[in-house]
């Protein structure tokens, strides 16, 4: 046990240390495939195992937990110089105020702050386990190829790629350590460590937009160490304990929910909800294996973890309301914004933030289906979610461009990684795959409470929007006249792409499986009921069931009927022109440029004047200020 | 009968302008080909009155457009560019002489195009290689008829 | 990337009757630039005058367009009377008056049904043809075919209403008039047909003047315009005063042809009762000679036919200014910032006749 | 029992869905003053339709087109068999997002606007539909349409804003005037027919096969108001399409900007007061 | 196989070119759709779009900018259809026949299955000549069936 | 506002359609189609020469009196300068049809008054159906 561990969380440790020193490409690349491979083993070994609790052990004698301590200083240092480096003076501040406390109050409690049981492994953590291991590390196979791209394109000289692969799977590690510690100070320790790992990738490319970025990052996300560290010592002196298992247990209510509300601003700030969301748009400056890892799949998740890991703590309280409806609101929000984005990876990061909104929103619900609901679309929102930012990456390596008007008809130029594309977008968007079942869990938890169906509701209808014209304009094409060409990429890219497309299909296929295994124990183990029924591709409740076997039949047969007629029928048509032809449209015969033959473009709607970022950010960012205050404020209820 | 005001090439834009600013409504202009010479007549209404300028120019001279002072005078100066091949400048809009014309067209065909009698279009499939004697035929009747 | 879609609109478009093409620049929905391209139907048929006779060609520019195929004709035989120094009889001149406005109502009443179908309204649309048929009926009877009625000859007109079809039209009339009140009323304060037009596509007066338009579009802009009032043919003995709305937008320019209905039926009233007896059309010899400007009020605006004639069988020269020539303007003006879906509400609006506009 | 029913939902219910449609057509054509075509004539339409060469612009679009009509037909199946009405409506959007999807992969600049406006359509009615459902979840408390047809009380009763909130939905999907924006169900429009227009012969067949089911299925809810009498449910959406009509020819097809504006607040406010009435009340 | 061609016939869809016509015989068509002729009886629905159209309908003249319009126009329709030239413009040229810029009727430009004359053609006229068209129609049809067997 | 429309609708629907389901008689003036009693006709050329759309050929030597059906515009100057009315406009329309068809009349020459024997009423149609089926397949190839 111990061993798979210290795989798990202290491998990716030390082989990022190696991989910084190592210069020769060859062996760096295999070192990283076989770290990876171990480190996904180490995961399904220790998910095999299931522990439970585990003691903080202890290293040559050194118990880890002052080790943490020690480290998580140093590391408080470290920002703090990067602070003073940057010349931030804001930034300084909010180092500072997580350091002195921190430091303080070290000195002063002591011993006192131990954990008995250091780790925690349950079900939700080991959900998230699983996606940081399995996914991260096909993220790391994909970048090998993809970064020397990327620095080819981008002419950096010398490679950074060293450096880069260092923070890359040190940033494993220290996500494991996260998502299974169970000691706050120990969480605080491995959420610096994303935290700076963030900004170090955010960085990465070291061009005056991505340092402003990488800055931003820092400081929303100091802000939120900032809340931690008032957590931790509050938490301390409030429930005398940092085990966050036994403050669950405790269930606090009223003013005593303090270090929770805390602790959920904290998170809030890592899963970038309005209005901390710039520094994830931002981060998209970063190259794509990032965005994909940090940015969407894993850390970002920290944050929604660490709300549903407390939801049980605060359930039925009006703060666990006012959290749903912050996490609703968010869920609109940010799908309004991405409707108005043609930048693909601005408008995956505002379905990100969207998403993660909806979780937090499940999260508030806090019942037990809601809670299921929050874990499974933690899982189908990682997988796909990392796909469609690799495919991004991919197309972008390609075409040169991000932005989706520039992918029309892009069938026509990589078949195969389109294809991908709209198997990404289509498990995010439709029944009968994963995120919709989640959502349709969602609406039926949440449907006791009209404002948050209602904000739902409209979320899900503008995710709709953005989503399908997408979908629709990757395929545009005219089979008369657009010869669709092949296309051939490299194993290390297509093959994290092509496991990543079929778990995304293979998974939604068998999510009574997965919901059975994976999150109905956990669910049980605090509620104690679960309220849904999980078997033959069903998920049933007392309220409502929905039927996936059907749905998928149905498209199944849809598909291969499609097919058959494709092949029976006349693909020479073109498309209709009010009698012009597509291939000679001069319209106008003016005498200026235009005997030019010009290609029609159709864009999408973006709304500018309606939907504009710029105008309405001012407000949303207020309204979502208000209702952060008001959780604190319902707390006094 | 229709009395018009004698202008040339210099002082077109200046009586145009004069038009204009005195509230007439521009309403078209007519081109007509003299055989050497194009005339074309600018007509302006106020009131229901229609006053009319005459421009005399020689063929392959370059006539100021008058569309920047009555935007609206594209379309007929486009039509007399189209129809009789004669070039403006200054034209806003410009349809390069395909303003009414199609890719097949003939050129400037008001300018010199005569236009003959076709043969009736299924006397002519039926009589295919008869021509000459059809044509003879016409003349025939022709001669018959007078 | 570019941010405006390019979208063309014509020249087979189902809400375009008639071929026009017009390159629309937007943004969303709104469209930024459009730019016409016209010739699909351009004929050449002014360059006839070679080898049709001046008797030949009333029939040919009758079919410049079939609409107001008889203001048309009128027009032609006004110039070449007039070059001939011909006075036509006097109940020559009532014919054509009523004739004329008949075929105003006809175009009108087309005219309103096909900005219906534009915005979508099909039942008004088949509610005005549905009146329109009438009018068809009246030209039927009295002149023996539907569109291209074929009455107007140099020297008068080739046939006349005896006193039981007179009747018989004023009757239908007062039928059309009743019908034409609920129209109006329908029209004047529907919610839905306010919202597609009041506001939309406005045109000042100063800048109707400006471009030049005529007709409708003119009196719509509050300038009250009407060639009528030079007193050709019987209009100097029936007084009327032309149809005039402030506003300049769609709406106005709805209202003006709405009204300008009734006006007609007032004319054509009044025409009948004034009518005097007699013949209708006089021997005409010789050819004419000289150069001439005769100018009609059709139901667009303002026709201009510009004749030359030497003295032979042919003319020399034959130009027609239609009215729809001079509106066009006014759709450069008014497409470009409104929105996709007024484009066909504002291209009828100016009453488009593409098949004059090209001949 | 249930190979009947699977009958009755795929095979009898879009044939009540044509007649439906061929009864709107036959009664606009009265309504304006014709004589009109007769009451088989979408059947006719169809037939001929599925004989047509079958021309594709793009090989999407037939995949597309199946994708519709298989879940609009599963949509209405799983009505039948009284599953989860949420979850009827998220497989009805399969077909919705997919009809969109065809559309956008043909190059034409009308297939192109016609499914952004398709797209601002599914905007509009989603939330009002979804809100619909969660209404009658309030009530009945369940989301089952079991459970929902065996409450005791017309749901109407208790949901008469709510009740008038379909209207718009029925509307907007029915491609009805004002709400006739992305695909008007004559040609004349500004974008000729919106979504459909690169469609023909078979495929244009098909969705028109999926709008039976769709329309089936939508008068299926207005039924569930008076769900425990289905016959006067029945008699209520017939009377309910009649009152479509009636709507699409007294209006002119308005904009894309007035239908959001239209549905957002008047559709939402009458379903936000009919819900927070429920709360008053219980 | 017979209720198609029932169906062919009960439901022919037509799309109107105006290929240059001086508008007599396009209102003329027009009209035929308005309550008092009321073409829809027939199950005919002027859809406007040539994809799917049976019936090309078209009015007016060929000139030599809008031949490849038409030519399109055609092209797009899916088999089985057919073409309807109203009015004599449409037929031969009609009185336009020797200007410049007319080709002549519109079987210069793609072949045409039934001819409307007059000037402009009456409503009655067009209802006649339409249903002449759904005859052809169907034997159209039954053309390339058999032409299909050929090639199988 | 909708009211109104509402009124009118109810009026048609409880009125009936008003949709002519036969053909309503032709007008007394209806200018349907142009006809000639070949008996009469003396081949003067006139109607042929004042015919605006020029689609009357008249041969008087051989006495033939040829009308293309599908260029006349039906506009009657024909009729009214026909100096023996032997042409006259028919209230009936002209048929469609599936090809172009002349219509060809022999007359007898008015020089030799012999009557009846070889006057030949019978339509005549364009020949060479060969020829039209290559022109239209070259469209097609075109
Ligand atoms: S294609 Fe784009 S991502 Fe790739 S190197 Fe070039 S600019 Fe960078
Ligand atoms: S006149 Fe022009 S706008 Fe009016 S119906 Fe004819 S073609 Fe259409
Ligand atoms: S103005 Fe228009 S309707 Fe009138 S004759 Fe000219 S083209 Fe025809
Ligand atoms: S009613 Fe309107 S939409 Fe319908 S066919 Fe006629 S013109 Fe077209
Ligand atoms: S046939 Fe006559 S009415 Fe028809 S388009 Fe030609 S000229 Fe006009
Ligand atoms: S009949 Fe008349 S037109 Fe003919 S030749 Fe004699 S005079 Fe001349
Ligand atoms: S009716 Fe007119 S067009 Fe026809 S043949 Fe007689 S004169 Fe010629
Ligand atoms: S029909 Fe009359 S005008 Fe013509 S040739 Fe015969 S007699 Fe002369």
């Amino acid at each position: 046990m111990q061993a798979g561990l210290f795989i798990n969380i202290l491998l990716p440790f030390a082989i990022a240390s190696i991989i910084y020193f190592v210069k020769n490409v060859k062996v760096r690349n295999i070192l990283i495939i076989v770290t990876a491979g171990l480190v996904i083993m180490s995961s399904v070994y220790i998910w095999f195992e299931k522990p439970g609790r585990i003691p903080a052990g202890s290293i040559i004698g050194v118990p880890l937990d002052k080790i943490i301590e020690v480290m998580d200083f140093l590391l408080g240092l470290y920002i703090l110089y990067i602070s003073i480096s940057l010349k931030k003076w804001y930034l300084v501040m909010l180092s500072l105020a997580q350091v002195i406390p921190m430091l303080i109050f070290e000195v002063i409690i002591g011993p006192n702050l131990e954990v008995k049981d250091a780790l925690y492994i349950d079900n939700l953590s080991m959900v998230l386990n699983l996606i940081v291991s399995i996914i991260g590390t096909l993220i790391w196979v994909f970048s090998i190829r993809y970064m020397a791209e990327d620095e080819e394109h981008k002419k950096i000289y010398p490679s950074r790629q060293n450096r880069f692969f260092f923070v890359l799977i040190l940033f494993i590690g220290a996500m494991n350590g996260l998502v299974l510690s169970n000691s706050l100070t120990w969480v605080y320790f491995f959420w610096e460590i994303t935290t700076l790992s963030s900004f170090l990738l955010i960085g990465h490319d070291k061009t005056k937009d991505a340092i402003n970025s990488a800055i931003r990052a820092l400081l929303l996300n100091s802000f939120g160490g900032v809340a931690f560290v008032a957590a931790i010592i509050i938490a301390y002196y409030e429930y005398g304990t940092l085990d966050i298992q036994k403050i669950v247990a405790l269930r606090p209510s009223g003013l005593l929910l303090e270090p929770i509300v805390l602790l959920c601003l904290a998170a809030f700030t890592k899963s970038a909800q309005i209005p901390f969301q710039s520094w994830l748009l931002g981060a998209m400056v970063a190259p794509t294996p990032v965005s994909a890892l940090l940015h969407s799949s894993t850390m970002v998740k920290a944050g929604v973890y660490l709300i549903l890991r407390l939801a049980p703590a605060f359930r039925d309280t009006w703060v666990s309301d006012m959290v749903a409806i912050f996490g609703a609101f968010t869920f609109v929000v940010a799908s309004l914004f991405a409707i108005g984005q043609s930048n693909a990876k601005r408008i995956l990061a505002y379905s990100t933030i969207s998403n993660l909104g909806l979780i937090i929103a499940a999260a508030g619900i806090n019942t037990p289906a809601s809670i299921a609901a929050g874990i499974l679309l933690i899982i189908f929102h990682a997988i796909s979610k990392a796909l469609l930012f690799l495919c991004v990456g991919t197309i972008e390596h390609h075409i040169g461009s991000r932005d989706i008007e520039n992918m029309r008809g892009l069938f026509t130029k990589m078949p195969y990684t389109t294809v991908l594309t709209v198997i990404g977008l289509v498990t995010m968007l439709l029944p009968p795959f994963g995120v919709l079942l989640s959502k349709w869990l969602v609406i039926e938890t949440a449907s006791s409470n009209p404002l948050l169906v209602l904000l739902i509701a409209i979320g899900s209808a503008l995710t709709v929007m953005y989503y399908t014209r997408w979908i629709g304009i990757l395929l545009t094409g005219t089979a008369s006249q657009d010869k669709v060409e092949k296309e051939t990429e490299p194993p290390s890219i297509s093959v994290p792409l092509t496991l990543l497309a079929i778990g995304s299909v293979l998974i939604s296929l068998f999510v009574t499986n997965v919901f059975n295994v994976m999150v109905a124990p956990e669910v049980i183990s605090y509620y104690k009921r679960i309220g849904i029924k999980a078997s033959e591709g069903m998920l049933s409740m007392s309220i409502g069931a929905f039927n996936l076997f059907p749905v998928f039949l149905a498209m199944g047969v849809a598909m291969v009927l499609g097919l058959i007629f494709f092949r029976k029928s006349n693909v020479s048509a073109t498309p209709y022109m009010c009698g012009e032809t597509i291939k000679d449209y001069k319209y106008a015969k003016i005498n200026n440029e235009l005997q030019t033959v010009e290609e029609i473009v159709v864009r999408n709607y973006y709304f500018e004047d309606l939907v504009s970022e710029r105008k309405l950010v001012k407000w949303v960012n207020a309204i979502a200020i208000i209702l952060i205050l008001m959780i604190f404020g319902v707390m006094i209820l | 009968m229709v009395e018009a005001k004698e202008i040339t090439i210099e002082n077109l834009l200046d009586e145009v302008k004069y038009y204009h600013d005195s509230g007439y409504r521009f309403v078209t202009t007519t081109c007509i080909d003299m055989g050497d010479k194009f005339q074309i007549y600018y007509h302006f209404d106020k009131d229901m009155k229609l006053e009319n300028l005459k421009l005399i120019v020689d063929k392959n001279t370059r006539v100021p457009s008058i569309s920047s002072i009555y935007f609206c005078s594209i379309l007929s100066e486009n039509e007399m560019q189209d129809m009789f091949g004669i070039e403006f400048d200054g034209l806003v809009v410009d349809y390069g002489g395909k303003f009414l014309l199609g890719e097949d067209s003939p050129l400037t065909p008001q300018a010199h195009i005569q236009v003959i009698k076709k043969p009736s279009a299924e006397t002519a499939e039926d009589k295919k290689g008869e021509t000459d004697k059809s044509s003879k035929e016409s003349d025939n009747k022709k001669s018959d008829s007078l | 990337m570019s941010d405006r879609s390019i979208i063309p609109f014509g020249p087979q478009h189902p809400v375009l009757p008639e071929p026009i093409h017009l390159r629309l620049v937007v943004e969303d929905e709104k469209v930024v630039e459009a730019l016409p391209a016209v010739g699909y139907v351009h004929r050449g048929l002014e360059k006839l005058v070679d080898i049709k006779s001046t008797d030949q060609m009333v029939y040919v520019v009758e079919r410049i367009c079939g609409i107001c195929s008889c203001m048309h004709g009128q027009a032609y035989c006004q110039g070449i009377e007039q070059l001939m120094g011909i006075e036509i009889p006097e109940r020559a001149k009532y014919l054509r008056v009523i004739w004329a406005e008949l075929h105003r109502m006809h175009s009108h009443l087309l005219w309103l049904g096909l900005l219906a179908d534009a915005f979508g309204y099909e039942s008004l649309f088949m509610q005005t043809w549905r009146v329109r048929e009438k009018i068809m009926d009246i030209l039927d009877r009295t002149s023996g075919n539907r569109v291209i009625i074929s009455v107007n000859i140099v020297g008068g007109v080739k046939k006349d209403i005896d006193a039981e079809l007179q009747k018989w039209t004023l009757e239908s009339l007062n039928d059309v008039e009743r019908e034409l009140r609920e129209i109006y009323d329908i029209m004047k304060d529907d919610y839905t047909i306010k919202k597609r037009t009041v506001g939309v596509g406005v045109i000042k007066a100063e800048e109707a003047y400006e471009l030049g338009l005529v007709g409708p579009m003119l009196r719509a802009s509050g300038i009250a315009q009407d060639v009528r009032m030079t007193g050709y043919a019987a209009y100097k003995d029936l007084d009327f005063e032309p149809v005039v709305e402030k506003d300049g937008d769609s709406y106005a320019r709805m209202m003006v042809r709405m009204r300008e209905l009734f006006q007609s039926i007032d004319l054509i009233r009044k025409a009948f009762e004034k009518m005097p007896g007699g013949e209708i059309n006089v021997k005409v010899k010789g050819s004419p000679d000289g150069e001439v400007i005769s100018r009609v009020e059709q139901s667009r605006g303002e026709v201009l036919y510009y004749i030359k004639a030497n003295g032979s069988k042919n003319l020399e020269r034959l130009r027609v200014r239609t009215p729809t020539f001079a509106n066009v303007a006014a759709l450069l003006k008014i497409v470009p910032g409104c929105q996709l879906a007024d484009v066909p509400v504002l291209v009828l609006t100016i009453d488009p006749c593409i098949s004059c506009t090209e001949r | 029992m249930i190979i009947l029913k699977i009958i009755f939902a795929l095979i009898v219910l879009p044939i009540v869905g044509g007649l439906i449609v061929g009864i709107d057509r036959k009664l606009t054509a009265r309504l304006q003053g014709r004589f009109g075509p007769p009451v088989l004539q979408p059947f006719y339409d169809f037939i001929k339709l599925i004989g047509k060469e079958r021309q594709l612009v793009n090989g999407f679009q037939a995949l597309s087109v199946f994708i519709y009509f298989v879940s609009s037909a599963l949509s209405l199946l799983l009505f039948v068999l009284r599953q989860d009405l949420l979850m009827i409506i998220f497989v009805m959007s399969i077909g919705a997002v997919f009809l969109v999807v065809g559309a956008l992969s043909v190059k034409s600049p009308y297939s192109q606007v016609g499914s952004q406006r398709e797209l601002l359509q599914m905007m509009a009615y989603e939330p009002l539909l979804i809100l619909v459902i969660v209404s009658m979840y309030l009530v009945t408390g369940s989301f089952s349409i079991r459970a929902i047809a065996n409450y005791p009380v017309p749901l109407f009763f208790k949901l008469p804003l709510i009740f008038l909130v379909m209207s718009i939905v029925l509307g907007i999907k029915m491609r009805k005037s004002p709400f006739d924006i992305s695909a008007s169900e004559h040609a004349h429009q500004e974008i000729v027919r919106g979504v459909l227009t690169d469609y023909s012969g078979m495929y244009l067949a098909l969705i028109e096969a999926a709008h039976w089911y769709d329309l089936v299925l939508l008068l299926g809810i207005i039924m569930l108001f008076f769900a425990n009498n289905w016959l006067v449910g029945a008699a209520i959406a017939l009377i309910y399409v009649i009152f479509e009509i009636f709507i699409d020819n007294v209006t002119a097809r308005l904009t894309v900007k007035w239908m959001m504006q239209f549905t957002w607040i008047v559709g939402l406010a009458l379903a936000v007061v009919n819900i927070a009435w429920l709360y008053f009340v219980r | 196989m017979g209720l198609l061609d029932k169906a062919r016939k009960l439901s022919p869809w037509l799309i109107h070119y105006d290929c240059g016509s001086c508008n007599g015989c396009d209102i003329e068509l027009l009209a035929c759709l308005t309550p008092l002729y009321d073409v829809e009886r027939f199950g005919i629905v002027n859809v406007g779009n040539p994809k799917q159209a049976d019936i090309l309908v078209v009015t007016g003249t060929v000139n030599q900018q809008n031949k490849h319009v038409l030519k399109n126009i055609y092209e797009q329709m899916p088999d089985p259809k057919v073409v309807v030239a109203i009015g004599v413009c449409a037929c031969t040229g009609g009185i336009f026949r020797d200007c410049y810029n007319v080709l002549g009727g519109i079987d210069k430009v793609i072949p045409v299955d039934v001819y409307i004359p007059g000037c402009p053609a009456r409503p009655e006229q067009i209802l006649k000549g339409i249903e002449l068209a759904i005859d052809k129609l169907a034997e159209k049809r039954n053309n390339i069936r058999e032409e299909k067997k050929d090639v199988v | 506002m909708v009211l109104k429309m509402g009124i009118r609708l109810f009026k048609n629907l409880f009125t009936g359609p008003a949709t002519r389901l036969k053909m309503r008689e032709p007008f007394e003036k209806q200018r349907g189609h142009i006809d000639i009693d070949i008996e009469k006709c003396i081949f003067c050329g006139r109607c042929s020469r004042e015919c605006p759309s020029g689609c009357i050929k008249v041969d008087r030597k051989a006495a033939t009196w040829e009308l293309n059906p599908f260029e006349c515009i039906i506009c009657g100057v024909c009729v009214d300068v026909c100096p023996t009315k032997a042409l006259s406009m028919l209230k009936e329309f002209r048929d469609p049809s599936d090809k172009k068809s002349l219509k060809g009349y022999k007359g007898t020459p008015p020089t030799r008054p012999t009557k009846g024997s070889n006057s030949d009423d019978a339509e005549k149609s364009v020949k060479s159906p060969e020829k039209k089926a290559s022109d239209s397949k070259k469209n097609e190839v075109a």
